[in-house]
This record gives C-alpha cells, sequence and structure tokens, in this order.
C-alpha cells in the first residue's frame, strides 16, 4: 500500500470524491451554476476551443460550458457508478455465502441462475435490459447491477467456500458455535475483504461502462443532464471540426479509471498474502 | 475418459445456460407488449384501421395467449429459424439476412483483432515479466494499464481525429473515417449485392477472390482503424494477466529446480515457464471474449462499421425489437460457445485435468 | 502420575463402535460417478476417563478423519459413538454389533438389531438432538496441526478464546474477561496477549492458544490432531511438556494423533495404529512398542529413524506404498506390502497373474522354458486366472510350475502363494493353464498377549502361526 | 581426505527488505571432503537450506552473498561477488539493484556446475517436479544437457559393435560377476567403452534370467542407425556438441530434426530408464511417461533422485529430502541415497531439521543457530558428548526412542528475530549459562578431534566453569 503508484491512485480517487462533493452541496465553489441541469447558450451553438478564463474546456453543442458540464457529470457518473458496484456487490455477496452455506441443490439453483446472466457480453446485455426498462439512467444502473452481481456471487461464494473448510472454522464448530453464527462471525468478514478489492478495481470499469452505454445513446432521454458519456456523443459530430469536445470528458473517464485501477492494485498487493514475501 | 464424451458431457450442460439465453431474448421481445412487437408488420395505408390490424396479429401471433404459452410458440419459430423483421436506419428486412450480412464483417474484426492482440500480448508480457522492473518491463506495464483504463469509444475517436482528418495535420489524414468500404467502389459490381459479398460473405476474401485488388485495399484501409483501437483494449488484458502469472511460474518450485539442473535462463523460461504460465490465462479468456464483444459494439458504432454491433445500437436508438433480439442471441452464442471451447483446450493442455 | 496408575480400571469417557467415513469423489470436473474414499472403514476405538490414546498411522490411513468422527465434526457413513454413556450398555452393543457382523441376521426384525437400534438411539451422539449434542460438543474440543490457519486472522486472541465461552454463555463479559485471563496464564502466556492478532505470535504462542480455547470450558476429552508436527523440536518440548501438565491438572483425556511415533509413545498410556482405514494393532503403549506384534506394526518402529548414531537394530523395508483407499485391497490391506502374508490374506487374481507370467516368461527356470510363449492371458474372476501357451503341456510341467511357485514364494513374491490349483484345458490355439486362488479371509482384530491384533499369523488362542500350521491349520493343502 | 571438495569459508548472506538487510547467514564456514556425508541441522529460518542454496549460487530473489567464499573441488564460486550489486540507502529505505552482465556471467559459468558437478534434491518433490512434464523428459533433459557427449559415445560405439563380440563379453561378465570396472577395461580393449555401461546396467536386471540378458546385450548390436545420423553425430562428437552450422537450420525443421536429434532423444530416454530402475523405481518403464500428479509421494522423491544423480555429480545436496515423506517411505529414500552413495562415491550435503534422520545417514553434523554453525563435529562425537548449549538443549528436547522422563528439557524462549539478532552470541537470549562475555562475539573453540564449538564457554579448550 506504501507503493508510489497506489498513493497516486489514492490522490486522483479523492480529488474525484472531492470534486462530486462539492459539486453536491456548494457547487459554486467549483464555478458550476447548476448542477443538474447543464445551461446551453443558444446565442453561439457551434462549440467553441478552450478560451481561459471563460471557457477552461470550450463548450460544446449547444453552447454548454464543458468545464462546469464536466465537474456536473463526475458526480453523476461516480454517483451511479458507486451505487452500482454497492448493490451489485451486496446482492452477490448475500447470495455467493448463502450458496457456499447452504451447498447442494441451492447452491446448484443460484449458481446457474448466475451463470444466465453471464451467458451475454456484458454490453449487449446491457443493451437488451436497457432496451427492456427503458432508457433513463436508472434504467442504466439497473442493467448494469444485473450484469455485475453475478461476477460478485460467483466470487464471493468460491471464497466461502475455501474459507469454510479452513480450520478456524472446524475449531469455532468445536466450540459449539452455531453455523449461521460462524458464517457471520468468520466467513463473511474473511470473504469482505478481497471482495473489496475486486469492488475497488470494478469501480473504474464501471465507470466506463458506464459511460460508454450512455454514449452509444443511453440517458437521451433529458438530453441536459450533464454525463460523462452522453457529452462525448453530444461532441461526436464535432469531434473532427472541434476535437476538444471529445477529449476533455474522456480525459475525465479515463484519468479516474486509471486512478481507481492504480488504487485497487495497490489494495490487493496489500491484502493478497501472495504478493507478501515468504523466506523458510 | 475421452475427450469426445467430455465435450458431449459439456455441450449437455450447456442446455440450461442456452434457455437461460432464450429467456432474456424471449423478454426483450415481448415485454414491451404487442405495440411495440408488431410495429413492422401494421401497414398505416392499408384499409383496415391498425387496432384492427393489432388485434388480428396479436391472434395469430397468441399474443392473447399467457406468456408461457407465448413463449413455447415463440421458442419454436426461434429453432425453425423465423426470427423477425428488423427496420433501423442500417437495414430493414428479415433478422436472419441482417445477420447473414453484418455477422461476417463483425467476425472479420473480432478475429484480426484477437489474433493480433495474443500475438502481440503473449510475447511482451512474458519478456515483462522475465525482465522484471527493468525499462521494458515499467514501458510495458503503462501500455497495459492506459490500455484498460482508456474508454475504448473515446480512444476510436482520438484515432479518427488524428488519422482519419486534417485536424491534427493534413498528412496524417491517411485513413477512411467510417464505413467498411466506399461505396462507390463496390456500387457497380455483380458479386456485392444490397452490402453482401458472394460467395463467402467476407468481403475481404471475396475481393480476392474476383481479384480485385482495389477493392481489397480499400477494405484493409478501412478496417485498419478499428482493428487498432479494439487490439489496443484487449491486448492490455491479456498483457496484464500475462505479467502476473509469469511472475507467479517463475517463483514455483519447480523453476528452482530448472535453474539446478543447470538450465540456462533462456532454457528455464522457454521449456520450463511459459507453457506453464499460460495455462492459468486460458481460465480469464472468457472475460476477456466477453470485452472483446462489448468492444466490438463500441468500435463498430463510433466507425459506423456495419457489423451486428453498429446494428443493435441502431436498433436500440430506433426502438427495433428485431436487431437488439438478433443481435442479442449472435452474441450470446459466440460467447456461449468461446467459452466451450476454452474449456476443452484448458482440458486438453493441462495433463492433470482429469476429464 | 497418570501414567504410572494403571488406567485399565478407569471406566470409558468415550467410544466409537464400527465407524466408516466414506467420502464420495468427483471424478474430474464434471461427473457425479459414485466413488468413494473409504478413509475410515469399520473402526471400534475408546478413550477411558483420564487417559491418553495415542493414534499412529502414516499420513492417509484415516486417522485424521477418525478424529473429527469422534467429535462428531463429521457425520459418519455407519457407526455409533458414545460418550458418558452406561458402560456395560456400550460393551453390550459392541459384542451384538460384533455377532451381527459374524453372522449376519436374515430379517431386519431381529433381536439384536432391535436391541442395538434402541441402544443407539438413546446414547449414540450422531443420533442426538441440538440440545444433547451442545452438552457432547461442550464437553469435547480439537488442537489442530497448523497453528496459523487453526486461528482466525482477524480475531484477537481474547476473542479467539472466549469464543466457545460466549457460545456456552458462560457469564458476565468481566467473568470471560477473567476466565481468559487465566486460561492464558495455564497455558504460559501473559495478559499482554489478550490484544494481539494471531500473526503477531510466533508458532508455539499461537498453539498455546489452541490449547487455551481447547481448555476454555473445562472439556473432559480433547483430541490433539498432531499438535507438533508444525513445530520445531525446542518449541515441540514446551507443547508436549504444558499438554502433560495441564492433563494431570485437570484430569483430561487425549486422542493424541501423530505420525511421530517417538513422541505418541513419549505421550500416551494406549496405543492405536491404524493402517489405510482400519485399526490394525492396539493395546498398552509400552507392550505394543516392547513387542510388536503386526507386521506393519513391526515395521513401522523398525523403520523409525533414533536419534542415536550408536543405536543399530535390522530395519525391515517395506516394499510399496499405502494403497489408494477408493479401491483398497481385499482381505487384509496390508498383504500386498507384508512379507509373511499366505494364501488366505487376500490375494486377488490381478495381484496374482503378473507375477505368475513372470516365472513362466522370466526364464529363471529353464525346465519351463517351453511354457515362455505366452499367447493370451485372461482374469475369469477375482479368485481365477486363465493362461494360453502355444504347444503341448503335460502334468510335469504343470509340477514344475508348481516347484517354481514355491520356490518363488519363499524368495518373497508372496502372491504366488495364494496359487490353489492349476488345471490344463486344450484349447484352439494351444493349451490353456487354469489357475485357481484360495479365497481368503478377512481378518479380524483378536486379543493376542494382552493387546489387539488383526492379523491371520495369530489365531484366537493367540497362538502365533508358523508357515506351516497355518496351511494345515486352515486346513488346505498346496498341490 | 587431502583438499576437501567444498570448502564454504565465511559465508555472509542478507535478505533485502525495504525497512532493513536481514542477516540470514551470518559467517557461516565448514567443509565437505569427497565421498562425506555432511550434515546440517537446525531449527526453521536457521539458514541452512539458504546456505545450500548459496553453493548452487541461487539465492532467492532479495538475497545476496555479502561476503565470504565458496570453493568447490579447486574453482571458487564467488569470484568477484563484490560486483554482483549494490545497496542503494535512501530516505530509510534500502533498495537491491543487481549487476546484469555480472549475473549473466555468473549464470552461464554455474550452469557448466549445477546439475553436472553439484546437484539438488528438494523437499516437496510435488511442486519440485514441473507438472506438465512427462517424468522422462524432465530426466533425460538433464542427460542431454550434460552427458551429451556419453550418448554419442554409446549410439555410435553400439553402431559398430558386433553381436558376437558383446554375446561373450556378456557370458564373461555374468559367468565370473565382473566388477563396474573391470567390465569398462574389457569394454575398452574390445573399442566399445561407450557401451559398458549399457551393459552393466542390462547384466544387473533383476527381472530377467541369463539368457535373456545376454540374449539382450547381444541385441544391442542390432540397434543400427542411418548414416546421415552417424555422419552428424560423428561432427557433433568433434564439436563437442556445439552444433555445426550447415545443420543449424535443419536441426531446427521439425519432422527433418528427427534425422539428426531422434537418435540422441531415444538414448537419452533408454538412459533415463536405467536410471529409474537404478533408484527402484516400481515399473520405471511406465513411470517415463508419466506426469507428476500420477505418482506417489515416494515415487516422485525417486524421480528427483533419479534426476539429481543423472550426470553423476561430485556433490549432491539433500534439503529435507524425506522431510514430506512417512516413516516406511522415509526408510526406503534413505537407504536407497546410502547405496547410491556408495555406488557413485559422491558427497553429500545433507540437511535436515531431525536430529534422527541426520544420526541415520551423515559422517558428520554441523549444528546450525540463527544464521550461525555453532558446532561441527564428527556424527558419534557429536551425540556423545555435545558441547554447545544450544546442541545440548535440542538433543535434550528430543523425546528419545524409549526413554522414561517424565517432562522433557525444553530451550526456554524463541528463535530471535535476524532483523536485529541479539549482540555477540546469537544464543544468548535463550542460553541457560550465558554470563557476561556472551555480549561480544564468540570463538571458534576446538574442544577435541575435528570438533568445534562457536561458544565462550570453551575458551580455553575445557568447558569452564562459572
Amino acid at each position: 500500500m506504501e507503493s508510489p503508484s497506489s498513493v497516486m491512485g489514492l490522490a486522483i480517487v479523492v480529488a474525484y470524491a472531492a470534486i462530486a462533493m462539492i459539486d453536491f452541496t456548494y457547487p459554486q465553489l467549483i464555478g458550476v451554476e447548476n448542477a443538474y441541469s447543464m445551461i446551453p447558450d443558444y446565442v453561439n451553438t457551434v462549440p467553441q476551443p478552450p478560451a481561459w478564463p471563460t471557457h477552461p474546456f470550450g463548450t460544446t453543442f449547444p453552447g454548454i460550458d464543458l468545464y462546469q458540464a464536466i465537474m456536473a457529470a463526475i458526480r453523476v457518473d461516480l454517483w451511479y457508478s458507486f451505487l452500482i458496484v454497492l448493490v451489485g456487490a451486496i446482492i452477490g455477496i448475500t447470495l455467493g455465502v448463502l450458496a457456499a452455506y447452504f451447498g447442494g441443490y441451492i447452491d446448484e439453483l443460484l449458481m446457474r441462475f448466475a451463470d444466465i446472466f453471464l451467458s451475454i457480453p456484458y454490453l449487449p446485455f446491457a443493451i437488451a435490459v436497457g432496451f427492456i426498462l427503458g432508457r433513463e439512467l436508472s434504467d442504466v444502473s439497473i442493467a448494469l447491477i444485473l450484469v455485475w452481481w453475478p461476477l460478485y456471487a460467483r466470487y464471493a461464494r468460491g471464497q466461502a467456500l475455501s474459507v469454510k473448510e479452513s480450520a478456524f472454522v472446524e475449531a469455532a464448530k468445536a466450540s459449539g458455535v452455531g453455523s449461521w453464527r460462524i458464517m457471520i462471525r468468520h466467513v463473511v468478514p474473511n470473504v469482505l475483504t478481497p471482495i473489496f478489492v475486486q469492488v475497488s478495481l470494478d469501480l473504474g470499469t464501471v465507470v466506463q461502462i458506464f459511460a460508454a452505454l450512455t454514449f452509444i445513446g443511453f440517458a437521451s432521454a433529458n438530453a441536459l443532464l450533464p454525463e460523462l458519456g452522453a457529452l462525448i456523443s453530444r461532441g461526436f459530430q464535432y469531434a473532427v471540426t472541434a476535437p476538444w469536445v471529445v477529449f476533455f470528458p474522456g480525459m475525465a473517464i479515463l484519468v479516474f479509471a486509471i486512478g481507481m485501477n492504480l488504487l485497487g492494485d495497490g489494495l490487493r498487493d496489500a491484502l493478497d498474502p501472495k504478493y507478501r514475501t515468504r523466506r523458510r | 475418459m475421452k475427450l469426445s464424451q467430455y465435450v458431449a458431457r459439456r455441450l449437455v450442460i450447456l442446455i440450461p445456460t442456452f434457455l437461460g439465453l432464450t429467456l432474456i431474448v424471449f423478454s426483450v421481445t415481448h415485454v414491451g407488449g404487442p405495440q411495440r412487437l408488431l410495429g413492422e408488420y401494421i401497414n398505416p395505408h392499408s384499409t383496415v384501421p391498425a387496432d384492427v390490424q393489432q388485434q388480428q396479429l396479436s391472434a395469430r401471433f397468441h399474443l392473447n395467449d399467457p406468456l408461457v404459452i407465448q413463449y413455447f410458440y415463440w421458442l419454436v419459430a426461434f429453432v425453425q429459424g423465423d426470427w423477425g423483421y428488423t427496420q433501423t436506419s442500417i437495414y430493414s428486412g428479415r433478422v436472419t439476412d441482417a445477420i447473414a450480412l453484418f455477422f461476417p464483417n463483425t467476425l472479420v474484426l473480432a478475429i484480426l483483432a484477437s489474433i493480433l492482440s495474443v500475438l502481440i500480448a503473449i510475447p511482451l508480457g512474458v519478456m515483462s515479466a522475465v525482465r522484471k522492473d527493468s525499462v521494458v518491463d515499467e514501458v510495458t506495464r503503462v501500455i497495459s494499464f492506459a490500455g484498460y483504463s482508456v474508454p475504448i469509444y473515446w480512444l476510436a475517436l482520438l484515432l479518427i481525429i488524428a488519422f482519419a482528418s486534417s485536424s491534427v495535420c493534413g498528412c496524417l489524414n491517411i485513413f477512411p473515417k467510417t464505413g467498411i468500404v466506399d461505396i462507390v467502389l463496390v456500387g457497380s459490381i455483380d458479386w456485392y449485392r444490397s452490402g453482401i459479398s458472394y460467395p463467402t460473405h467476407v468481403l475481404l476474401i471475396d475481393s480476392l477472390l474476383h481479384g480485385s485488388f482495389d477493392i481489397f485495399v480499400d477494405t484493409v484501409m478501412h478496417l485498419i482503424l478499428p482493428v487498432i483501437t479494439l487490439t489496443y483494449g484487449i491486448m492490455a488484458g491479456i498483457l496484464r494477466v500475462v505479467r502476473s502469472s509469469m511472475l507467479d511460474t517463475l517463483n514455483e518450485d519447480y523453476i528452482r529446480t530448472a535453474r539446478a539442473k543447470g538450465l540456462s535462463e533462456k532454457e528455464v523460461v522457454n521449456v520450463h515457464a511459459r507453457r506453464n504460465a499460460l495455462i492459468p490465462v486460458l481460465t480469464v479468456v472468457g472475460y476477456l471474449v466477453a470485452y472483446l464483444l462489448s468492444g466490438v459494439v463500441l468500435v463498430e458504432t463510433v466507425f459506423n462499421y456495419l457489423g451486428i454491433g453498429y446494428w443493435t445500437t441502431q436498433a436500440l436508438l430506433g426502438g427495433d425489437v428485431g436487431g437488439v433480439m438478433g443481435a442479442t442471441v449472435i452474441f450470446g452464442l459466440v460467447y456461449i460457445f468461446s467459452n466451450l471451447v476454452v474449456d476443452i483446450l484448458y482440458a486438453t493442455v493441462d495433463p492433470r485435468i482429469r476429464y | 502420575m497418570v501414567k504410572t496408575m494403571s488406567s485399565s480400571e478407569r471406566e470409558i469417557l468415550l467410544a466409537g463402535v464400527g465407524l466408516k467415513k466414506h467420502f464420495p469423489v468427483m471424478k474430474g470436473k464434471w461427473t457425479r460417478r459414485a466413488k468413494h474414499v473409504h478413509a475410515v472403514d469399520g473402526v471400534d476405538i475408546f478413550v477411558r476417563k483420564g487417559e491418553v490414546v495415542g493414534l499412529v498411522g502414516e499420513s492417509g490411513c484415516g486417522k485424521t478423519t477418525l478424529g473429527r468422527l469422534v467429535l462428531a465434526l463429521l457425520e459418519p457413513t455407519e457407526g455409533a459413538l458414545f460418550f458418558d454413556a452406561p458402560e456395560n450398555g456400550t460393551r453390550r452393543y459392541a459384542e451384538i454389533r460384533g455377532d451381527i457382523d459374524r453372522n449376519p441376521p436374515r430379517n431386519k426384525g431381529d433381536r439384536r438389531f432391535l436391541e442395538a437400534h434402541s441402544f443407539e438411539r438413546e446414547f449414540s451422539v450422531f443420533r442426538f438432538g441440538r440440545k444433547k449434542r451442545r452438552h457432547f460438543r461442550r464437553n469435547t474440543h480439537i488442537v489442530f496441526q497448523d497453528p496459523n490457519s487453526s486461528l482466525d486472522p482477524r480475531m484477537l486472541i481474547k476473542e479467539i478464546i472466549a469464543e466457545p465461552l460466549k457460545a456456552y454463555h458462560y457469564g458476565s463479559r468481566k467473568e470471560i474477561q477473567q476466565r481468559v485471563l487465566s486460561l492464558l496464564s495455564q497455558c504460559g502466556l501473559g495478559p499482554e496477549f489478550m490484544d494481539r492478532l494471531p500473526h503477531e505470535l510466533s508458532g508455539g504462542q499461537r498453539q498455546r492458544v489452541a490449547i487455551a480455547r481447547a481448555l476454555a470450558m473445562s472439556p473432559k476429552f480433547i483430541v490433539l490432531d498432531e499438535p507438533t508436527s508444525a513445530l520445531d523440536v525446542s518449541v515441540q518440548a514446551q507443547i508436549l511438556n504444558l499438554l502433560k501438565q495441564l492433563r494431570c491438572d485437570f484430569d483430561l483425556s487425549f486422542l493424541f494423533i501423530s505420525h511421530h511415533l517417538v513422541v505418541v509413545r513419549h505421550m500416551a498410556d494406549r496405543i492405536v495404529v491404524m493402517y489405510a482405514g482400519q485399526i490394525v494393532e492396539s493395546g498398552e503403549s509400552e507392550q505394543v512398542f516392547s513387542h510388536p506384534l503386526h507386521p506393519y506394526t513391526v515395521a513401522l518402529l523398525s523403520a523409525v529413524p533414533i536419534a542415536d548414531p550408536n543405536a543399530h537394530r535390522e530395519r525391515i523395508l517395506l516394499p510399496g506404498e499405502i494403497p489408494d483407499l477408493i479401491n483398497p485391497p481385499g482381505g487384509c490391506r496390508f498383504h500386498p506390502r507384508c512379507q509373511y502374508a499366505f494364501e488366505f490374506c487376500g490375494w486377488s487374481a490381478q495381484e496374482a497373474l503378473e507375477p505368475f507370467t513372470t516365472v513362466l516368461t522370466s526364464g529363471r527356470y529353464p525346465e519351463l522354458g517351453r511354457l515362455s510363449k505366452i499367447v493370451r492371458p485372461s482374469i475369469m474372476d477375482s479368485y481365477n486366472f486363465e493362461i494360453v501357451v502355444d504347444g503341448k503341456i503335460s502334468d510335469n510341467d504343470v509340477q514344475a510350475i508348481y516347484g517354481a511357485i514355491r520356490k518363488e514364494t519363499e524368495e518373497g513374491v508372496r502372491s504366488l502363494s495364494a496359487v490353489e490349483e492349476i488345471r490344463i484345458q486344450p484349447s484352439d490355439e494351444g493349451s490353456t493353464l487354469a489357475v485357481k486362488l484360495h479365497h481368503y479371509i478377512d481378518p479380524k482384530l483378536i486379543n493376542v498377549e494382552g493387546h489387539w491384533v488383526k492379523c491371520h499369523l495369530y489365531n484366537e488362542n493367540g497362538i502365533k502361526l508358523t508357515s506351516q500350521s497355518q496351511t494345515s491349520l486352515h486346513g488346505k493343502h498346496e498341490t | 581426505m587431502d583438499e576437501p571438495l567444498l570448502k564454504v569459508e565465511g559465508l555472509r548472506i542478507g535478505f533485502v527488505t525495504r525497512t532493513g538487510v536481514i542477516q540470514a547467514i551470518d559467517d557461516v564456514s565448514f567443509e565437505i571432503n569427497s565421498g562425506e556425508t555432511f550434515g546440517l541441522v537446525g531449527e526453521t529460518g536457521c539458514g541452512k537450506s539458504q546456505t545450500a542454496m548459496a553453493i548452487m549460487r541461487l539465492t532467492p530473489e532479495g538475497g545476496v552473498i555479502e561476503n565470504g567464499e565458496i570453493n568447490f573441488n579447486g574453482n571458487n564460486l564467488t569470484k568477484n561477488i563484490k560486483h554482483e550489486f549494490v545497496l542503494i540507502k535512501k530516505n530509510g529505505q534500502v533498495r537491491l539493484k543487481r549487476n546484469k552482465s555480472e549475473l549473466k556471467r555468473l549464470n552461464t559459468e554455474m550452469g557448466k556446475i549445477r546439475g553436472k558437478h553439484i546437484s539438488m534434491i528438494f523437499q516437496e518433490p510435488m511442486t519440485s517436479l514441473n507438472p506438465l512434464h512427462s517424468i522422462g523428459k524432465q530426466i533425460s533433459e538433464v542427460v542431454v544437457k550434460h552427458n551429451l557427449d556419453e550418448i554419442i559415445d554409446r549410439i555410435l560405439s553400439r553402431d559398430n559393435s558386433d553381436g558376437e563380440q558383446l554375446k561373450e563379453m556378456a557370458t564373461l561378465a555374468i559367468r565370473q560377476k565382473v566388477t563396474r570396472e573391470r567390465l569398462l577395461e574389457l569394454a575398452r580393449t574390445k573399442g566399445m567403452e561407450g557401451l559398458a555401461d549399457q551393459i552393466w546396467f542390462i547384466i544387473n536386471r533383476r527381472d530377467i534370467g541369463s539368457d535373456q540378458k545376454i540374449q539382450a546385450v547381444s541385441d544391442l548390436a542390432e540397434r543400427r542407425i542411418g548414416t546421415v545420423t552417424r555422419k552428424f553425430l560423428t561432427t557433433l562428437k568433434k564439436t563437442q556438441g556445439k552444433i555445426p552450422i550447415k545443420y543449424r537450420v535443419l536441426s531446427k525443421i521439425p519432422l527433418v530434426k528427427n534425422r539428426f536429434m531422434g537418435a540422441i532423444v531415444e538414448e537419452a530416454r533408454a538412459i533415463s530408464y536405467e536410471l529409474l530402475s537404478l533408484v527402484d523405481m516400481p515399473n520405471a518403464r511406465t513411470v517415463l511417461d508419466q506426469y507428476p500428479h500420477e505418482l506417489s509421494g515416494g515415487m516422485r522423491q525417486r524421480a528427483m533422485i533419479a534426476m539429481s544423480i543423472a550426470a553423476k555429480p561430485r556433490l549432491v545436496i539433500a534439503d529435507e529430502p524425506t522431510s514430506a515423506l512417512d516413516v516406511t517411505v522415509q526408510a526406503q529414500i534413505l537407504d536407497l541415497l546410502r547405496d547410491l552413495k556408495k555406488a557413485f562415491g559422491a558427497s553429500v550435503l545433507f540437511i535436515s531439521h531431525d536430529f534422527a534422520v541426520i544420526a541415520e545417514i551423515c559422517d558428520r553434523v554441523g549444528v546450525m543457530y540463527a544464521g550461525n554453525i555453532v558446532e561441527i563435529a564428527d556424527l558419534k562425537e557429536l551425540f556423545a558428548n555435545p558441547k554447545h548449549p544450544y546442541t545440548q538443549g535440542l538433543l535434550a528436547a528430543i523425546p528419545k526412542y524409549g526413554d522414561k522422563r517424565e517432562t522433557l528439557l525444553a530451550i526456554k524462549g524463541t528463535v530471535p528475530d535476524l532483523m536485529h539478532p541479539p549482540e555477540g552470541c546469537r544464543f544468548n537470549t535463550r542460553c541457560p549459562r550465558a554470563f557476561e562475555k556472551c555480549t561480544q562475539k564468540p570463538p571458534w573453540v576446538s574442544v577435541g578431534k575435528e570438533h568445534m564449538v562457536l561458544c565462550w564457554l570453551f575458551e580455553d579448550g575445557q568447558d569452564h566453569v562459572e
């Protein structure tokens, strides 16, 4: 955890979190006038190049200040991604641990059920689900939760099973601890740690995919909602004539993803015994 | 037990998964209710009023029966290859025809990308693991890191800006922006009808078969940017896995043994480490395929590349049932079977697995 | 001192009767084919109050599984477990079981069955309900081999030790605190360890913590599963001393599982030797060590290295290794490696065919030279196999074969001792040697010279049989 | 015993971690004479395995030989360790930087020694064998690597041997039970010394009768090779295994390759088979094509041993070879090692934590504690009167076979943390007889014939009394 790269990752993530928080409380602090909807300037709808201090990142169609839009969008993306991973993880862990706990048919059933969700690559799957539900951001989130929980379920189940076999669980059993209590006191805590790492690794990915979905046309329902992917698709036609309209929003995603990945790697190295140096 | 039996058993195990897939697809088509489903069948110019038409059609398609029955009818039709119609900005007609048109293109893109990425990623990953913390390693890690952090569609856009337009520099405006081939070239050619080339449906091959190299070259030019984008994305993933797996392998006891035998580092890596390191890589290929196919959707969308991915996004926007359904099915099948292949491969290369 | 007190008159605390545990094995990733590892296969074991029973055997002989069974941490495939049950009742039950084995009843309604079942239903731990089980658990505990994995890495030492106390609602937080402190000090650890995590402790200290946890509810019976195997010699001594101390402080009963015979001898009053899932010998530790009876025990003891360069004793090197327990050898499971094994020890056609053919082909016996062209050997059933040899065979050839076989047997190819008779059958491509083997008999645990042995070399009267008397006694003759 | 085969002097090994350097080995010196078995005994983390790896020059990542000299059979294995690495210290953190070119040179040099002159047997036969390679492949690998010339000799001299000669040689050999040497010169007179080993192996087989043996020997002459192969091999023999330019390409092309390499691979396989039967591997023929996971622990260890003797090394390092095995199997393996040692006359460095095993097999013993050798003595001497308090403590701590003691004498405390070892004698924290002087670095004292001890108690040669 003390490696410079992971520290940098932490810094990036903290910065983004800070932006999101500020944007949530006092958007004016970072010069965002309206945090909930982008303000078009219909006087000059053509994208303008970056100009300090008025439009540090330039503007995009229809005359929206990119800087403000991105700042606001960061809050939206972070919030939804976090929601997706969290809910997905909770569902996954619960079902995975239950499967491991009961074993037998319930286990089979749950895992087969999870397999169904894993039978289609995540993006097409999300599209399909979105097609059913609708194209609001909330629908996108649900779609992605559906994509994500089976992964956590599998992972959690695997971890739980290995912990269940470990000697200290057997010792607890011999100590007269009830099997349910064993699950709560021993198995779950020992499962959570690796899952936590996984979550932090996924958060970066989820932000990407979330934006990707909005890019291919989800959430076009309310056009002026600040969202990074939507911003890029908004600038799509202007990409060649006015590169900045796609460049800056993409940058925002890229940097966050990098930060999250760095942090995740750091965490894994710190928590994974395999990476600890062993001598005999 | 013989391999054939193993394969058979795996196929049997696929059945529930496949049924699950059909369930999802079924819900895609039927949750929207009859209006959405029958949109393409209703003829606005007919004398019969629309709602009446819908009544008749609903009856014809058993849409008034309980869902279970509907599912059954649908499944039968589905298995018989009657997949309904699609109506999107890029294609309207039978879903099956659309697939015949789009799938080959997607396949070309995906296969090229995966081959390329494997060819690059494996040697690079092995090398960076062997020369841990060297400059090579550092560079490789940065590359792979950027690779799985970058939004792939954004990368595609940047490439277009850089190499398919003069916005950076006129001299770099080398490649065509979008599409699979310049329509002007294929406009009046007998073996290229309504977007489908014959006999193989793969323009890349057909153009060579008919010896028209200009078309071939043009197709290649159209392929380069999408392939690069996709390759980079997947390559990064493989690179990362290969490297870490190779590092683990190099810490194994049998590597120590190999060194104690007096083998040179080269022999140790080539004979003892590499194969062992690549086997665990196979286990994550599933995720990589998922990534690949998802990437295909985005890349195709950005490059307006006439493939399943582009089709499905268009269908999504246009609220077209057939397109989404067809694409979902295809992606699902490809994904399932690629995983099957990986499992079988895994069982054959590793003597420890008694299948 | 506990060891000096003859433990035989103390009453039985725990008794397992006819314990069996067969683990299903998945052959491969996807198959659910029913194959079983016969980890423990029909074991009777008992532990008296305040007694240390040493359970020895090589890895994979099922001693660990047995350890789990007697704590009901595993559900057995078969068998009953009695804890603090009326002693004569238990004895009676064991008798009935043995009787049933010897001559199985025709119908389910057999009187012995009913009696046995009623007793089981009342006293067998495996039949207990939740409440009675709790009581049983409360009085038993276990200490594992590897102290690193047997303590939850993310729990404080005090939490670990307090766990059983909490589970049985020992008392208020304060009382529990007190108890933990006293336990720590009993196990030679200071109060400063209370708030540490396992990985901050050395192996020895961790094992002390594990022991403290085992003692928490002051149980009567503790299973020690290789408690010192993961530790260094100097630390091992500390732990062994501690265990001895505790044992006579609290008059505990131990089941001391170990592959390290010298340690077991140091600790145990009584020894139980397991091989391939069965008990081959058991008895007072001194007796078993000073004159072992079962060939396996003899070999095992002779194989133990002695930390004394001047000690010289002839060593019996066992051929081969422990059989796989998925399909264990018939009869006495030790017979394939036993140097005394004879015709009734459990030889099957599969085992005898190969050496038999080598006798013909090896060319050690010129007189058999013309039989060395074997067309095709084939196994009929587990007692018969045939070998087709081209050319005509006469009776003197057969006699010659008998001779060769006898010679080979004496030279140590014991499987050939099982050959009962060889018949000649003319057949189209040459002539067939039809070889018939003796039917084998499963050995029973019998009392010999004050300890129990499971081996055909000894008969019910505890007389060691010589090779001749073996055959004569069973009223059979090699031709 | 004029010149010792292996001579380790003042060996110091440090393990570089972020926070500092761990003194895993500190000033270790010992000798191994040719033909003797030297035992290193000590508890976990005392550095016995590290010493072994240092001799192989295979110290694991992060470990460096800071000081000392290792001499093997006249050549110095630690020529310029000073240049192999540098320690970069900055703001409290230590980083290790190795000298790449130096490392390359070292590995090329050691490559000629590892496996050929010094070979190794490891503790975990399961993890120490490559799971994806058949046993045969893993053994023949060594043979081809180190004994290529022997292989070629065998093929060629078999090629121009003649059945009749072989036959009479075999009959002679069998009738008068000749020794290996005798057979060798017999073969030399007939000009087929290359075959001596193979014949020797055949006439020593247990599974077949003498006539078959003779038959088998004379059959050797039947196995001929093509002219192309012969030419290739003869040139290869001239160039000592370096593939000449004109063949370099050909010997890479798959199918064509076999014309050249096929014979060698075949022979290596045959030799591997002989080795396996030499270590009493049950049905060796099939084992050749089996994978490690298909064998039992004992068989794996036998395969390991076969591999280690493949190149007839001068020194075999056995690192806890029996610790993972059961008692009965352990007995088999120890027995095997004893026999092989007799047969090959190699020296053995036997590492174990178990005094009993050491007592079974060693001639001389060094006792290690926390990175030091604290006592070296002849086996009997050591057990008869151990001098160092630690040795005494250990011996007292083992439950003896059939001793009636109720409580064992345990050594109090635990092994010190080597990041900051205690001042002076590293045992002084646990030593029952420690006194003020023990905080200074103890001297090596000779307390009898070939009996050295690292302790202040014996400063003037005999036990000094407080």
